[in-house]
């Protein structure tokens, strides 16, 4: 049986073609899995067929949902779809859910108003029964766990007895126990009906079976059966996608090592007295990258400024005798929060020359060594890239001579490829400068392929 | 229950804080005041026409004002510690007497006219809130710069000659029927309601941009289910919060509205007051209504927690 | 944001007849003719006489004037003292921050109105006290907001990248937290100005405020108010002028972004 | 104070004060605020509302009345006054009104900074049915002290132990039945009135200070009786259908004091001078809005006290300019007279209250420019007046004075004028004049002393007369027999009656 189809959907603004014509077929019990890169049109497809798309933009084509027809171009008529036929599921599912209203009745409230059910709160309580989440009928979204509440949006969404379900990146920003979860539940929601996702994460992709569709620049460059997409990818940019995947990562060649410049002994951070993690062990030479990972909440970015020295650590902690001054130096995971929002990145470059009297013309090299343009430097941040920004990040870093780097998942916010040229570019630099790093980061493969050394933080 | 406990630890301190800054603007004023107290405390008394040498003397040795600013301040703060304000010194009446039947006056008039003004405004705002950009929302923003912009007095005369004079419909001034509310409820509410419909524009626009708000579209619920049970509840909170504070700014703000249609209030007793120097009636309505506004707050607190649970940051 | 164009363009207007105004008056605000109350516009009295024979076209002006100076005067005061603290009690925190913290809950908890009236028995010039009455009311406002704001941005990666980077508090204040603030600024500006215009006008209306001869909008209000059948334009003419002043700021404030 | 501030709050704003207007009720606005029950403080209110009465009334020309006292009696010697007490009145609270009582009332009132400190009295007492006061030395104004408001009599039940009063219990024509200061006065009517019950079933009395408030509620309907309109309304109101505007000419007079002490007005010309610069007929049309401008010091309404026959006073810039030149006060470069190097600047004090004066001290400012006089205007409180007085430090003052207080003059004079006083003269000493006045005060006088006092003033000019004051009143059509005084004692309103 065929949930949807989707025939010849193109999005444009105005006369400019965002989405080329694509066109989807959704049957009973199967996935069709969207991959690409930001930009590349995937959530606009989705857009187009939810008759959500923003203002300005125009979607075309057909629908046909069951033996209904809709039209693309005509969003309002697509409502009736929503929570009856088709069901969203929210990209962040902690800020979807109302705060102020309990998990249970966010439930109830869609077969009761919805679905017209008899007994809307026993039937909120067994579905939240069969998610495992008798804890949370009474509870505020806000007194969730992440994967609580990605349980209940999903209970949410379908308690209307839609067949199909739409995840529009489900994964952003999860590591990697939190994306199997994830990935558990969509399969579970796939026993009853269709499954449309919109991602870029090749892991999901793979675990979902099913269809995948390639998209690049608005235009499905690759399509077929998951297996065959993925293991033997024929278009070059599907290629590159697959080969930024840190898990087809080359190997790091070992640095040397040189003097320490990082001592630690039996090292951990407190926060109101209380350990964050076990206490580690390690050193660090110029050159060196140590890889750091562990759940979230247990304390990397603490660690992180211990070894900065922007907050108190409990055990030993020494530092080479030679470090300057302003040697150590730190990347964000959100680029554009570490730079001041409302001056041009060349306005913020120019104060620190000024402030260090470094040489104005080492900028121009570093500029070309880190593959930026020039012109950058006269926008705000909030109009640059985040991979770019990320880039100028390290060139600002890197004025300052730094011996250590201290990278907070320095890439866990942009797209694969981007994630894969920015991570070798660090390290290339790291060699060149004789700079050692410490980066943090949820994926582990990545840590592996790209690290010297992994440490793994246990909760205390 | 500990974070209620630490909210009202809080305004405690809060009105601890209040009893000082009156205490020391109060000693300020005592310092400042010039050396013919008795004399104005007897213009004040007996009326201009009568006041003499004679009388201010008599006066200056009633009130013990020969002691100095300094020893009065000490009896008049030791008597509050003992939760005495004393008396007026212009109608010998006990101060705490002279508050109750003011402010109620004024409370009366302010709870009138907020009643009214949330009738008006809350609503338009959420309906411009809505559809942010559109051209209610855009026509409701000129109007209510504009009814903020009116001097108040101007309404009520405005509002006088056309209701009572013309149409004959209400009284135009006096208190003591409920038909004397009307008019300065009306008067305030108008100039309220365009305030508070800018604040229930901005939370509904902001709620309404939200993902929740987003997500309960996609659950399928309607526009007007949504509006009842993910809108409303969710705006509450800065709207009790901002009318609260309004609840304050008017009880201010109605001092002009007071004169304009002859109604006894708070504003004008401490006119009255602070122009005839009668310092306990200052230090005991700026203590009155200084703890007044450390209580609503402390109501408005508790009800925002009530409806917003989430821990509110300080 | 033509609404808040519209508020620049009038309030400019007005400003440029404030300063402009008195420049080629031959009359004088106080200068009085008795035959002449009331009646109407003519050559050296472009607004016509007040109840007088006073010149409402300068009176106007230089109510304008002593408004405009006073508000203005008034939020700058509470705006550099507010700033200040504020960024004081973030930077520093500890018992400076809750000392601060205490005085300005208190101070916020006594009405606007008893303020400038104690200010009023305190200091014995009008409009001294006037000045120091509303910034005394309104550096709260400032307070509060540079807390906050500073607050969340001295914590932000940006801050703490200027620190590791070398740069000092002088550099965090004036790079990333004044840029931020700046604009949230302009509208409390706007609105500390309205209401200080406001606040002016209705203590001159209950007599309180400045005091009569001198042209203030409140007080000329009080003054014409008993003669507003006979000459409601004259009457019109400051509330006019009040009207348009307060609409002006309002809209600045209130713009969207 | 044993309650909670929190119980304050939500009683205040819960307390039912709201009851439906009661339309049978003769609505009366005036400006004045009731500051408390005792009459020292608030007596006129109760004495025109028909509440209070005095032992002795006053008509309207102000003479003497039999009130609560029937008859009255003076010694040979003139120092021992028997005040008869009328017979059958009683109390609000249902006592009778007795001797005891009566003497009770008057001797609260001499502790209170009443009018009777003032009088020589060395005791009052109760004898019979008579009020016996002593005095120390003659004292003819006795009676018509005994008529103003501070000696209001209630009922011995008003007092507290200490004196202070807490409720008005008098024997008016109407009862109190609800008394909220500062504003609202109800009251409704006495059966029991000794001079038979009112028509008016209830009267009620608001405070209202804003003019023109109160003439919106003339207009509206609101109120049957407005007292006290501004000038501006009056021209409009007399053009409104169902009222009446009735304006009296009042024993009030608008003055410039001058601190005849200072060398700026010491001698008689430079004072004449000052008074030419003055044109008080433009001044009383533009400030006043009626022709009420002073020819000479006591208005019309003063029988005895204003004689036609004196040259009245006028306004004569050059004679201004000429007579100050005369006395040695030339104009400097820029204007401005000097003498001996010492510059014509002088201080104006005046004083809020009443909204005209701050007014008319702008108007005389640029009057005295005119003749090279620098004026600076201090609007500040009324206070001052009498304290700058005292230090010696005043130098102008614009003030209204009212002879009406007492409804004899000759007590305002006796404070002002004999010689010198707080709201009068000051450096001012004429023998003969004092003489007189003391001699009235203690023995009465004719009409010929009043001529010969008010001849003097009008000659020396120790003060400035420069507007009479009218008491102005609109009222509604709906009601007969509102009367409006010029001594400020009543409305009428226990004979006054609703038309149909």
């Amino acid at each position: 049986m065929t949930l949807l189809i989707a025939t010849d959907i193109t999005v444009n603004a105005g006369a400019d073609c965002l989405v080329d014509p694509v066109s989807i077929t959704l049957p009973m019990g199967q996935a069709v899995t969207v991959l690409g890169e930001s930009g590349s049109g995937k959530s606009l497809l989705a857009q187009a067929i939810l008759g959500t798309l923003p203002k300005g933009l125009v979607a075309s084509g057909q629908l046909r949902v069951g033996l209904d027809a809709f039209d693309p171009s005509q969003p309002q008529g697509n409502r009736a779809l929503w929570g009856r036929r088709i069901a969203v599921l929210p990209q962040e599912p902690w800020l979807a859910l109302d705060p102020l209203m309990r998990g249970l009745e966010q439930v109830a409230e869609v077969h009761d108003l919805v679905a017209a059910d008899t007994n809307p709160q026993a039937r909120a309580r067994s579905d939240l029964a069969t998610l495992g989440l008798e804890h949370a009928e009474r509870r505020f979204p806000w007194q969730l766990s992440g994967g609580m509440a990605q349980r209940l949006a999903f209970a949410a969404a379908r308690a209307g007895g839609a067949a199909i379900t739409v995840a529009d990146e489900p994964t952003k920003g999860l590591d990697a126990d939190r994306r199997d979860a994830v990935l558990a539940l969509l399969r579970h929601g796939l026993q009853a009906g269709g499954l449309l996702t919109i991602t870029h994460d090749l892991a999901l992709a793979a675990g979902l079976g099913g269809e995948i569709l390639v998209m690049q620049g608005g235009t499905v460059v690759e399509r077929g059966p998951a297996a065959q997409i993925l293991g033997a990818p024929e278009h070059p940019y599907t290629r590159v996608l697959i080969a930024s995947d840190p898990g087809r990562w080359p190997r790091r060649a070992p640095a040397p090592k040189g003097p320490a410049l990082l001592e630690a002994k039996g090292l951990t951070v407190a926060r109101a007295g209380v350990p964050l993690f076990r206490p580690v062990d390690f050193s660090l030479s110029r050159g060196q990258i140590l890889g750091v990972s562990g759940p979230s909440g247990c304390g990397k970015s603490s660690l992180g400024d211990a070894l900065l020295g922007l907050m108190p650590h409990q055990g030993s902690l020494l530092r080479g005798p030679e470090v300057p001054k302003l040697g150590f130096q730190k990347l964000w995971q959100d680029p554009p929060a570490a730079f001041p929002a409302r001056i041009t990145l060349g306005t913020g470059l120019n104060d620190l020359i000024l402030r260090h009297a470094i040489d104005r013309s080492r900028i121009a090299p570093l500029l070309n060594r880190l593959k930026l343009s020039a012109d950058l430097l006269d926008r705000l941040p909030s109009a640059v890239s985040g991979g770019e920004l990320q880039r100028i990040a390290l060139l600002r870093a890197l004025l300052l001579d730094p011996v250590l780097l201290f990278a907070d998942e320095p890439t866990s916010r942009l797209d694969p490829v981007t994630q894969k040229e920015t991570i070798a570019l660090m390290t290339a630099i790291a060699a060149e400068h004789e700079m050692a790093i410490v980066i943090v980061s949820h994926d582990t493969s990545l840590l592996h392929a790209s690290s010297d050394r992994v440490i793994t933080l246990t909760p205390a | 229950m500990n974070t209620v406990l630490r909210a009202l630890s809080f305004r405690l301190i809060q009105a601890g804080g209040v009893a000082l800054v009156v205490g020391v603007m109060s000693f300020l004023m005592m310092q400042a005041m010039p050396g013919d107290m008795a004399y104005r405390i007897a213009a004040a008394r007996y009326g201009y026409d009568l006041v003499s040498a004679d009388l201010a003397d008599a006066v200056r040795a009633e009130l013990r004002l020969e002691a100095g600013p300094f020893a009065q301040f000490l009896r008049w703060m030791g008597d509050l510690a003992q939760l005495d304000m004393g008396r007026s010194l212009v109608s010998g009446q006990p101060v705490w007497q002279e508050i109750a039947h003011q402010l109620g006056a004024s409370l009366q008039l302010a709870a009138a006219a907020m009643g009214l003004s949330m009738l008006i405004g809350p609503p338009l705002g959420i309906f411009a809130g809505l559809h942010p950009g559109g051209w209610f929302d855009r026509v409701l923003l000129v109007v209510a710069a504009g009814f903020r912009a009116v001097p108040q007095f101007l309404l009520g005369l405005v509002l006088i000659v056309v209701l009572a004079v013309q149409l004959r419909l209400l009284p135009a001034a006096g208190h003591g029927s409920l038909a004397h509310f009307v008019l300065p409820a009306l008067t305030l509410a108008l100039g309220l309601a365009a305030a508070s419909a800018r604040i229930a524009r901005d939370a509904m626009a902001a709620v309404a941009a939200s993902p929740h708000y987003a997500f309960a579209r996609a659950k399928g619920l309607t526009e007007a289910q949504i509006l009842r049970r993910h809108g409303l509840r969710n705006i509450a909170a800065p709207l009790v919060t901002y009318l609260g504070l309004q609840f304050v700014m008017l009880a201010e703000g109605v001092v002009v509205v007071e004169t304009i249609f002859g109604w006894p209030g708070i504003g004008h007793a401490l006119i009255h007051a602070v122009f005839h120097r009668d310092v306990p009636m200052v230090q005991g309505t700026a203590l009155v209504m200084g703890l007044g506004f450390v209580l609503l707050n402390a109501v408005v607190d508790l009800i925002v927690r009530h409806i917003d649970p989430r821990e509110v940051q300080a | 944001m033509t609404a808040s164009r519209l508020g620049w363009g009038l309030l400019v207007a007005l400003i440029c007849f404030a300063l402009l105004a008195p420049l080629g008056d031959p009359l004088g605000p106080f200068r009085q003719s008795l035959t002449k109350a009331l009646s109407g516009a003519e050559a050296a009295a472009p607004f016509g006489y007040d109840h007088l024979g006073r010149s409402m076209f300068s009176r106007l002006a230089h109510a304008l004037r002593l408004s405009l100076l006073l508000a203005f005067a008034a939020t700058a005061t509470a705006a550099a003292i507010g700033i200040a603290f504020g960024a004081l009690a973030s930077w520093r925190a500890g018992w400076i921050d809750r000392a601060l913290s205490l005085l300005a809950d208190s101070m916020l908890a006594l009405p606007a109105l008893l303020m400038v009236l104690m200010m009023g028995v305190i200091l014995s010039s009008t409009p001294l006290a006037f000045w120091a009455g509303l910034a005394a009311v309104q550096w709260i406002e400032f307070f509060r907001l540079t807390r906050s704001a500073a607050r969340s941005h001295l914590a932000s990666p940006a801050a703490v990248a200027a620190t590791l980077q070398g740069f000092g508090p002088i550099w965090i204040f004036r790079r990333i937290l004044w840029p931020e603030i700046g604009p949230m600024l302009r509208t409390t500006i706007a609105f500390g100005v309205a209401n200080s215009i406001a606040a002016i006008a209705a203590l001159g209306f209950v007599s309180v405020g400045m005091r009569a001869p001198t042209p203030e909008l409140g007080l000329m209000m009080v003054e014409l108010l008993p003669s507003w059948r006979e000459a409601p334009f004259a009457l019109l003419q400051p509330v006019l002028a009040c009207f348009t002043l307060l609409l002006a700021l309002n809209l600045i404030a209130g713009a969207r972004k | 104070m044993r309650r909670s501030l929190a119980l304050l709050l939500l009683s205040a704003a819960l307390t039912p004060g709201v009851a439906l207007g009661d339309t049978a009720a003769l609505d009366v606005a005036a400006p004045f605020e009731i500051k408390s029950p005792d009459p020292v403080l608030s007596g006129d209110i109760f004495l025109k509302m028909d509440v209070m009465e005095t032992l002795v009334n006053a008509d309207a020309n102000g003479g003497l009345l039999p009130g609560l006292s029937d008859v009255w009696t003076v010694s040979d010697n003139k120092l021992v006054w028997r005040f008869n007490i009328r017979q059958g009145v009683q109390f609000h609270d249902g006592s009778v009104l007795t001797a005891d009582a009566a003497a009770m009332a008057l001797n609260w009132s001499r502790t209170k900074e009443g009018i009777l400190v003032r009088a020589p009295i060395s005791g009052i007492t109760a004898e019979a049915e008579e009020v016996v006061i002593t005095l120390t030395e003659p004292f003819a104004a006795l009676p018509a002290f005994l008529a103003e408001y501070r000696t209001g009599i209630l009922a011995p039940a008003a007092y507290a132990a200490d004196g202070s009063v807490t409720a008005v219990i008098g024997t008016g024509a109407f009862k109190v039945t609800r008394l909220e200061p500062p504003m609202t006065l109800e009251a409704g009517r006495f059966d029991a009135y000794w001079g038979g019950p009112a028509k008016i079933p209830a009267v009620r009395y608001t405070s209202v200070t804003r003019a023109e408030t109160r003439a919106l509620m003339a207009e509206s309907g609101d109120a049957e009786l407005v007292v006290n309109l501004d000038p501006a309304s009056v021209t409009r109101l007399q053009a409104v259908e169902g009222l009446t505007v009735q304006a009296v000419s009042m024993p009030r007079v608008l003055l410039l004091k001058m601190n005849t002490g200072s060398p700026f007005f010491d001698t008689v010309a430079e004072r004449q001078a000052l008074s030419l610069a003055i044109d008080r007929a433009g001044l009383a049309q533009a400030v006043l809005r009626y022709p009420a401008a002073a020819s000479q010091m006591f208005p019309p309404a003063l029988g005895g006290w204003h004689d036609a026959a004196l040259p009245p006073l006028v306004y004569d810039i050059e004679a201004a300019k000429a007579a100050f030149a005369a006395s040695g006060w030339l104009p400097g470069v820029d204007g401005i007279l000097e003498q001996d190097g010492q510059r014509f600047e002088v201080e104006l004090l005046t004083y809020p209250d009443r909204p005209e004066l701050p007014l008319t001290a702008a108007v005389l400012e640029q009057f005295f420019r005119e003749v090279g006089i620098a004026v600076t205007i201090n609007s500040t409180n009324s206070s001052e007046i009498p304290a700058k007085h005292a230090a010696g430090t005043l130098q102008l003052a614009l003030l209204a004075r009212n002879f009406g207080l007492v409804p004899d003059p000759v007590g305002t004079l006796m404070q002002d004028y004999a010689p010198t006083g707080d709201w009068g003269a000051m450096g001012w000493d004429n023998t003969e004049f004092t003489a007189t006045v003391r001699k009235m005060a203690a023995e009465g006088g004719s009409d010929a002393d009043k001529g010969a006092l008010a001849a003097t003033l009008h000659a020396e000019m120790p003060i400035l007369p420069i507007a009479w004051y009218q008491q102005t009143a609109a009222i509604s059509n709906t009601v007969k027999g509102i009367v409006i005084d010029p001594y400020e004692r009543t409305f009428g309103l226990k004979s006054a009656e609703f038309a149909e």
